[in-house]
C-alpha cells in the first residue's frame, strides 16, 4: 500500500475506495433496475403497497443517516485540525445514529413481518403480484443496505481504535477518509430508496 | 506524478452546516411534495429529482467531490452511465414488449 | 432465394449463406496474409527487419471498411428477421403449452395434440407458452426457434412447403428430460388437415386413456411399457409393492386407487423412492381423474 | 528446485523468506505479486486439467448416450465443465496469472498497489473454489443447470445450486478486487517516465479488463444473490408464480457475462501483442490503434449483451438494437487482426513456439469471431441458438482464443517465471496434435449445430451421430497435444537449461531482469525514456 519509495500513497488509497465505491453503485444498480423494471410494469400495485409503509419512521430515519454523515465529515475535518478526541466524539455519535438506524429499520420490519408480510408468506402470496414484488425488494433492498450500515458501525469502530491509538492522526487520515466516503455512499443509496419504498403512495 | 487530488482541503464547519441545513431542508420539501400531492402526476418524478440534488450535496461536499479534480468526476460519470445504459437497455426490451 | 421446407428455411439460409460467404473471405484474406509473411519474411531469408511503425491512412481503411461491411450484414439478417417475426393477418393459430418434459398442442376447435400438425401452403401461427420452466421450441428443418416462457406468450410463424415429417425440439434446457423432450411437425395437405381436425376422437377407454395421458404430459415422464423414465412406468402399475418417502419417514405400500388418486392430487405428499421428486402437480378435472385412473389400473 | 533459489545477481522470488515453519504457510501469506501469480497459475492449470477431463467425458458419452453415464449425470457434467472452465478458469486466467506476475514488472513497479488486496483476492479465489467443490459433495445432487443458472429452473431443482452460486458470488468479489487492484497500479505505480504511450500493450489490455471487472461483475454478484434469495426465503423476482419475470434474470446474467467474456479475451489480446512484436522484431504496428480498440472492444462490450436472448421472448426492438452494437464490436477486433498481421510485415520472423501459438491464435480467434457475426445475425441466430453451432463458436473463441493465448504465455514467459527453457522440439510436436485435433473437434460442432443439433443433449437422433463421432475422435487428438504440451512443460521445470535474462531479444522491462526475478523485482526503479517496442531505434539494433 505504498509507493515505491516507501511514503503512503494516500491518493492512490482514495482511488482504490473510489472504484470500490463504483462496484458498489453497479451492485446497488441491479437492484435498482429491476425495481424500475418491476415498478413499471406494475406501478398500480406498487402505488398500493407503498401505503403499507410507515412514513415517519423513514423520515426520521433519513435524518439520522443524513446527521451521521454530517458527524463523519465533521470528524474528518476535526482529524486534520489535530483535534483527537473531537474527532473520536463524533465517530462515536455516528455508530450511535448507525445503530438508532438499524434499530428503527427493525421495529418497521417487525411490524410487517406481525402482519405476515414477508417473503414468501402466505398473507403476502394471495396479495397482487405487483405487491409481491414491491415487498420482496422492500426486504432485499433495504435488507443489503442495512447489512452495509451495519458493516459501517462496526468499521467506524475500528477507525476510533485507531485514533485514539493514533495510528489515524493528523498526518494519515487516509483510512478514516476512505471510511467516511464508503459511509456517505450508503447515506446516498438511502436517500433514493427513501422516496422510492414510502413517498409513491 | 502530482494530481489535485492528492491535496488534502480542510472543508470549513460552516460549510458541513449548511450543507446540512440545505439537505434537511429537502428532506421536508420532498415530504411535502409527496404528501400534499403539489404535482400528483409527477410526484414520483419529482421525488427522485430532489433526491439526486441531495445526493448531489453529499458528494459534491461530504465527499468532496467538488474539490477533486476532472479525472475522478470523469471516472464517476463513467459508472453511472454504465448503469444508466443497462437500465436503458432493458428497459428497450420491457417497452416494447 | 432459396427454398426449403417452409418459407422461413429458404430465407434464413440466403442470410446465412451470405454472412458466411463475407466471413470466408475474410478469414482468407487474413490467414492468406499471414501465412505469406511468415513464411517470406522467416529470419533466414530476411534477417533485417524493415521498420515501419504505423499508418494512418492503413488504420482508417481497416476500421471504416469493415464497419461498412457489418452494417451491411446487420442489415441482411434484420430483413429476414422482421419478415419471420410479423406473421400475416390469416394466419392460423396454434396454441402450444410446455412443460417438463412434453409437448401439447392446442387447435381453435380445442382439438389437442401431442403433434404438431399443419396444412401445406398456409401460414400458422404459434402462441407459445411453458407451464414451469423455460423451454424452446425449434424446428430445425424450418431454421426457427422462440423460448416458451412462463407466465407469458411468445410467437413464431411459418408456412410449410413440402408435405412430411419434421423433427421438433426442446432447445432451451430444462433439466433432465430434456434431450428428450421432442415432438413432430407433420405437414399434411389441407385436405388431410382438415379432416384430422374435424375427427372427433373416440372416447374408448383403450383411446382416451393414453391419450389424456399424452396430453396431460404423463408420457413425459412415464411410460407405459415397462422401462422406468424420469418417474417409474406405469405398466403394472396397479398393486406394486414399492417404498414411498412421506415427511423423510420410508415405508413400504402397495400401489392401490387411493394412492394414485392421491399421488396426483398432491405429488409430494409421497415419493416412490429412488426417484427424484420433480413430479407437477396437474390440473385436472374428476372426468379426467376418473378415465386416468381407470386406464392406469388397466395397464398391466 | 533447489537450484531455483540462487541467481548470480542474488536471491529469487522462490527463495524461503525463513518467516514462516511452513514453506505452504509462508507461500499463502505472502504479498509478492509474483508468488500470488505463481500460485494462481498452479491453482488454473489444475481447474483446467480437470475441466478438460470432464469435457473429454461428454464427448466419450456422446459417442453413443447411455453407455457411460446417465442424463442427471450428464447434465451435472456440463454444467460443472462450463463453470470450472469459466469461473474458475478463464475469467480470472490471465489477469491472475500473468497479469500479477508481469503487471508490476511490465510497468516498473514493485508491486500493485495494494499488496494486501491482492492476498485477498487470492484468497477468496480459493475459498470460492472450495465452496464449489463443496456442491459436489454436500448432501443433495451437483449441481445440474448448466453454467448459466437460468430461472426459474435454478429456483426449483432439487439440486445444490445455491452452494454452488454462492462459490461463484465470492469469486466474483475476487475478481472485482483484482480489477480495482490493477487499474489503481496502473495509475499510480507507473515508473517514471512511463507515460501511458510508453506502457507495453499487455498492461493496456489489462487496464480495460479491470474496467470490464469492475462495473460488471456487481451485476452478477445481485443477480446471483438473487437466486439464493429465492431458493431460501421465496423471494420471486425471477419466478413468474411470484410475478416476477425469467426474461430478467437473463437480462442481468448477460449483463455481465457478456462482458465477462471480454474479460477472457482482452488479456489474451495482450498477449498476442506481445509476442507477435518480440519474434518478429519490428514495433507492434499500430500501436496506439491497437491499445485504443481494447478500450473500444470494452466500452461497446457493455451494450451488446442482448445478444444471447434474441430468441427468449425479448421484443424485437430490443434484438435489433442489440445485433446492430453486436456487429459494431467486431471493428475493434478486426483492427487488433490487422495490427498483428502488419506486424509480421517485412519483419524478421523467427517462428518459435510462443509465436507458432500466437499465430495459431489470430486464426483460431479470428474463426470464433467470424462464427460470433453469423449468430450475431437476426436471422441465422433463430436457427442457430441453442445448437452446437454455438458450443462451436465459444470453444473456438474461448478455447482457440483465451485458451491459446495462455498457452502462447506459457511459453513465451516460461524462461522467465521458472529460470529454464523448455524444449522447441516437444512444444511443436504438442502444437501440431492440439491444432490439428481442436479443429476437428470444434469444427465438426459448427456442422452439427447447423444440421439442428441441440446443445445440452444427453441424447440425439440418429442423424448427427456421425457429427458427434467425428468431434469425439478429434477431442483424442486434443488431449494427447495438451498431454506432450504440458509434459514438456512440467519436464523442463526441473530438467530444463537454465535460461537467460532475455532469451527471445525482448525488449520490455521483464527482460532487463534476471530469469527468475529477485523478490523486489528491480535493484532500482528504472527510469524510461522510450516507447514499449523499440526495434527500430539505432541503439537497440546493435545488440544482437
Ligand atoms: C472469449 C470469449 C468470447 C468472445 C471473445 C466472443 C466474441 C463474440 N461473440 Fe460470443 N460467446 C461466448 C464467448 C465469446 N464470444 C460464449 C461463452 C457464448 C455462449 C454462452 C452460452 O450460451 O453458454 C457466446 C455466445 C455468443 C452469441 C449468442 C449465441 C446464442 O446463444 O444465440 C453471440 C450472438 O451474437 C455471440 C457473438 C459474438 C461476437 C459478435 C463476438 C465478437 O466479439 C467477435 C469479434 C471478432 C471477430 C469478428 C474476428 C476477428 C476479426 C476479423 C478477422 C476482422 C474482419 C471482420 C469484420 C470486421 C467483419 N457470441
Ligand atoms: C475455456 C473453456 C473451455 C474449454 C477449454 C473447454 C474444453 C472442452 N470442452 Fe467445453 N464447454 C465450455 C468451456 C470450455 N470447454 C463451456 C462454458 C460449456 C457450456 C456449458 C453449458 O452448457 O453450461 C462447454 C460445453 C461443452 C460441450 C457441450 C455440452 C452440451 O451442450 O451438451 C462439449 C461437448 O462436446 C464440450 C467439450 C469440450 C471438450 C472435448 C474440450 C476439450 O478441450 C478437452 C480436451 C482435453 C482433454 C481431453 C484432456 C486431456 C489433457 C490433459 C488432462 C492435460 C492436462 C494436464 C496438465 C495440466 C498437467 N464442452
Ligand atoms: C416432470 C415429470 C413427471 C410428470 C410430467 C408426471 N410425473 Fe408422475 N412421477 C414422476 C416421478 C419422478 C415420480 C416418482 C417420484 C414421486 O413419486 O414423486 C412419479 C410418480 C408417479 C406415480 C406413482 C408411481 C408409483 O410407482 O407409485 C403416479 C401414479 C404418477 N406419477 C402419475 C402421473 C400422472 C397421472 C401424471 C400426469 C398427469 C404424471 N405422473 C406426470 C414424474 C412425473
Ligand atoms: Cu424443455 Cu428443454
Ligand atoms: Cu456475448
Amino acid at each position: 500500500m505504498s509507493t515505491q519509495n516507501g511514503h503512503i500513497d494516500a491518493a492512490g488509497k482514495k482511488m482504490g475506495m473510489w472504484f470500490f465505491l463504483f462496484t458498489e453503485i453497479l451492485f446497488f444498480g441491479g437492484m435498482f433496475l429491476l425495481y424500475s423494471i418491476y415498478r413499471y410494469k406494475y406501478a398500480q400495485d406498487f402505488h398500493n403497497a407503498a401505503a403499507e409503509e410507515n412514513i415517519v419512521l423513514g423520515t426520521v430515519n433519513t435524518a439520522i443517516l443524513l446527521t451521521s454523515s454530517l458527524c463523519i465529515a465533521l470528524s474528518i475535518s476535526a482529524i486534520r485540525r489535530g483535534e483527537r478526541y473531537f474527532s473520536s466524539w463524533l465517530q462515536l455519535v455516528t455508530i450511535v445514529m448507525g445503530v438508532a438506524f438499524l434499530v428503527i429499520k427493525y421495529f418497521e420490519w417487525m411490524a410487517k413481518i406481525d402482519i405476515g408480510i414477508y417473503p414468501d408468506s402466505p398473507v403476502l402470496l394471495k396479495m397482487a403480484a405487483g405487491e409481491i414484488i414491491f415487498f420482496g425488494l422492500y426486504y432485499v433492498m433495504t435488507g443489503l443496505h442495512g447489512l452495509h450500515v451495519l458493516v459501517g458501525c462496526v468499521v467506524i469502530a475500528f477507525m476510533m481504535r485507531f485514533t485514539m491509538r493514533q495510528t489515524i492522526h493528523r498526518g494519515n487520515v487516509a483510512r478514516l477518509e476512505n471510511t467516511g466516503l464508503y459511509w456517505h455512499f450508503v447515506d446516498i443509496v438511502w436517500i433514493y430508496l427513501y422516496p422510492l419504498f414510502y413517498l409513491i403512495t | 506524478m502530482k494530481d489535485p487530488s492528492a491535496e488534502t482541503h480542510i472543508v470549513a464547519t460552516r460549510t458541513y452546516a449548511v450543507v446540512w441545513l440545505a439537505l434537511l431542508a429537502l428532506l421536508a420539501a420532498t415530504l411535502a411534495v409527496a404528501r400534499l400531492q403539489l404535482m400528483a402526476r409527477y410526484s414520483v418524478l419529482g421525488s427522485l429529482l430532489i433526491a439526486t440534488a441531495k445526493a448531489g450535496l453529499v458528494l459534491a461536499f461530504f465527499m468532496h467531490l467538488k474539490y477533486e479534480g476532472r479525472f475522478l468526476k470523469g471516472l464517476l460519470l463513467l459508472t453511472l452511465c454504465a448503469l444508466t445504459l443497462f437500465i436503458g437497455l432493458t428497459f428497450v426490451d420491457v417497452w416494447y414488449r | 432465394m432459396m427454398l426449403g421446407p417452409s418459407n422461413t428455411a429458404g430465407r434464413i439460409d440466403s442470410a446465412f449463406v451470405v454472412i458466411v460467404a463475407a466471413c470466408v473471405v475474410l478469414l482468407t484474406l487474413v490467414t492468406v496474409c499471414m501465412v505469406i509473411f511468415l513464411v517470406r519474411y522467416n529470419r533466414k531469408r530476411h534477417p533485417q527487419p524493415e521498420h515501419v511503425r504505423e499508418s494512418l491512412m492503413l488504420e482508417i481503411v481497416w476500421t471504416v471498411v469493415p464497419t461498412i461491411l457489418v452494417i451491411l450484414m446487420f442489415y441482411f439478417g434484420w430483413v429476414d428477421f422482421s419478415y419471420i417475426r410479423n406473421p400475416p393477418k390469416e394466419a392460423a393459430t396454434v396454441h402450444v403449452t410446455a412443460r417438463q418434459w412434453s409437448w401439447l398442442f392446442t387447435y381453435d376447435n380445442g382439438k389437442q395434440s401431442d403433434l404438431l400438425r399443419v396444412p401445406l401452403g398456409k401460414p400458422v401461427r404459434l402462441v407459445m407458452t411453458s407451464l414451469d420452466v423455460l423451454h424452446s421450441l425449434y424446428i430445425p428443418a424450418f431454421r426457427i426457434k422462440e423460448d416458451c416462457v412462463p407466465g407469458m406468450k411468445t410467437h413464431l410463424w411459418f408456412t410449410a412447403n413440402k408435405a412430411g415429417s419434421y423433427d421438433l425440439f426442446c432447445t432451451e434446457y430444462c433439466g433432465a428430460g430434456h434431450s428428450h423432450m421432442r415432438a413432430k411437425v407433420i405437414a399434411l395437405t389441407p385436405e388431410d388437415f382438415e379432416t384430422w381436425l374435424n375427427t372427433a376422437e373416440s372416447t374408448e377407454l383403450a383411446d382416451a386413456g393414453p391419450r389424456l395421458l399424452q396430453n396431460k404430459g404423463c408420457t413425459g415422464c412415464h411410460t407405459l411399457d415397462g422401462t422406468p423414465k424420469i418417474g417409474p412406468t406405469f405398466k403394472g402399475l396397479l398393486g406394486r409393492r414399492e417404498v414411498v418417502v412421506t415427511g423423510g419417514q420410508e415405508k413400504e405400500i402397495t400401489v392401490d386407487e387411493a394412492f394414485i388418486r392421491a399421488h396426483i392430487l398432491d405429488p409430494r405428499a409421497a415419493a416412490v423412492k429412488g426417484y427424484p421428486p420433480v413430479m407437477p402437480q396437474v390440473p385436472m378435472t374428476e372426468d379426467e381423474m376418473k378415465t386416468i385412473v381407470a386406464y392406469l389400473e388397466s395397464v398391466k | 528446485m533447489a537450484q531455483m533459489n540462487e541467481t548470480p545477481e542474488g536471491a529469487s522470488f522462490y527463495a524461503r523468506t525463513g518467516r514462516y515453519r511452513w514453506a505452504i504457510v509462508e507461500w499463502m501469506m505472502s504479498t509478492d505479486h509474483k508468488r500470488i501469480g505463481v500460485m494462481y497459475l498452479g491453482a488454473l492449470l489444475s481447474f483446467f486439467s480437470v475441466g478438460v477431463v470432464l469435457g473429454f467425458l461428454i464427448r466419450l458419452s456422446l459417442l453413443s448416450p447411455g453407455w457411460l453415464v446417465d442424463a442427471q449425470t450428464y447434465n451435472e457434467f456440463f454444467t460443472l465443465h462450463g463453470v470450472i472452465q469459466i469461473f474458475l478458469f478463464i475469467i480470472p486466467g490471465i489477469p491472475v496469472a500473468f497479469g500479477n506476475i508481469f503487471l508490476p514488472i511490465l510497468i516498473g513497479a514493485q508491486d500493485v498497489a495494494f499488496p494486501k488486496i491482492n492476498r485477498l483476492s487470492w484468497w477468496l479465489y480459493v475459498t470460492g473454489a472450495l465452496i464449489i467443490l463443496l456442491s459436489l459433495f454436500a448432501k443433495g445432487s451437483p449441481p445440474d443447470t448448466g453454467w448459466t443458472f437460468y430461472a426459474p429452473y435454478s429456483i426449483r431443482t432439487p439440486a445444490n445450486i445455491s452452494t454452488a452460486v454462492l462459490g461463484v458470488f465470492v469469486l466474483g468479489f475476487s475478481s472485482i478486487l483484482t480489477g480495482l487492484n490493477f487499474v489503481t497500479t496502473i495509475h499510480r505505480m507507473r515508473a517514471p517516465g512511463m507515460s501511458w504511450f510508453r506502457m507495453p500493450a499487455f498492461p493496456w489490455t489489462l487496464y480495460a479488463t479491470g474496467w470490464v471487472q469492475m462495473l460488471a461483475t456487481p451485476v452478477l454478484a445481485i443477480t446471483l444473490l438473487f437466486i439464493v434469495l429465492g431458493r431460501f426465503f421465496g423471494v420471486g423476482f425471477f419466478d413468474p408464480d411470484k410475478g416476477g419475470d425469467p426474461i430478467l434474470y437473463e437480462h442481468l446474467f448477460w449483463m455481465y457475462s457478456h462482458p465477462a467474456v471480454y474479460i477472457m479475451v482482452l488479456p489474451a489480446m495482450g498477449i498476442i501483442s506481445e509476442i507477435v512484436p518480440v519474434f518478429s522484431r519490428r514495433a507492434l504496428f499500430g500501436y496506439v490503434a491497437v491499445c485504443m480498440s481494447a478500450l473500444g472492444i470494452a466500452i461497446v462490450g457493455y451494450a451488446v449483451w442482448g445478444h444471447h436472448m434474441f430468441t427468449s421472448g425479448m421484443s424485437d426492438t430490443a434484438r435489433v438494437i442489440f445485433s446492430f452494437i453486436t456487429f459494431l464490436v467486431a471493428v475493434p477486433s478486426g483492427v487488433k487482426i490487422f495490427n498483428w498481421v502488419a506486424t509480421l510485415y517485412k519483419g524478421s520472423i523467427s517462428l518459435d513456439a510462443p509465436l507458432l501459438f500466437a499465430c495459431s491464435f489470430i486464426f483460431t480467434f479470428s474463426v470464433g469471431g467470424l462464427t460470433g457475426l453469423i449468430i450475431g445475425s437476426l436471422a441465422p441466430n433463430l436457427h442457430l441458438h441453442g445448437t452446437y453451432f454455438i458450443v462451436g463458436h465459444f470453444h473456438y473463441v474461448m478455447f482457440g482464443g483465451a485458451g491459446i493465448s495462455i498457452l502462447a504465455g506459457l511459453h513465451y514467459w516460461f524462461p522467465k517465471i521458472t529460470g529454464r527453457m523448455y524444449s522447441e522440439r516437444y512444444a511443436r510436436i504438442g502444437w501440431l496434435n492440439f491444432f490439428v485435433g481442436f479443429h476437428i473437434l470444434y469444427f465438426s460442432m459448427f456442422v452439427l449445430g447447423f444440421q439442428g443439433m441441440p446443445r445440452r443433449y444427453f441424447d440425439y437422433p440418429p442423424q448427427y451421430h456421425t457429427g458427434h463421432v467425428v468431434s469425439t475422435m478429434g477431442s483424442w487428438f486434443l488431449a494427447l497435444g495438451l498431454v506432450i504440451i504440458f509434459g514438456n512443460l512440467l519436464y523442463s521445470i526441473f530438467r530444463g537449461q537454465k535460461a537467460p535474462a532475455d532469451p527471445w531479444g525482448g525488449k520490455t522491462l521483464e527482460w532487463t531482469i534476471p530469469s527468475p526475478p529477485r523478490s523486489e523485482n528491480f535493484r532500482e526503479i528504472p527510469v524510461i525514456t522510450r516507447g514499449a517496442y523499440p526495434y527500430d531505434e539505432e541503439e537497440v539494433r546493435k545488440t544482437p
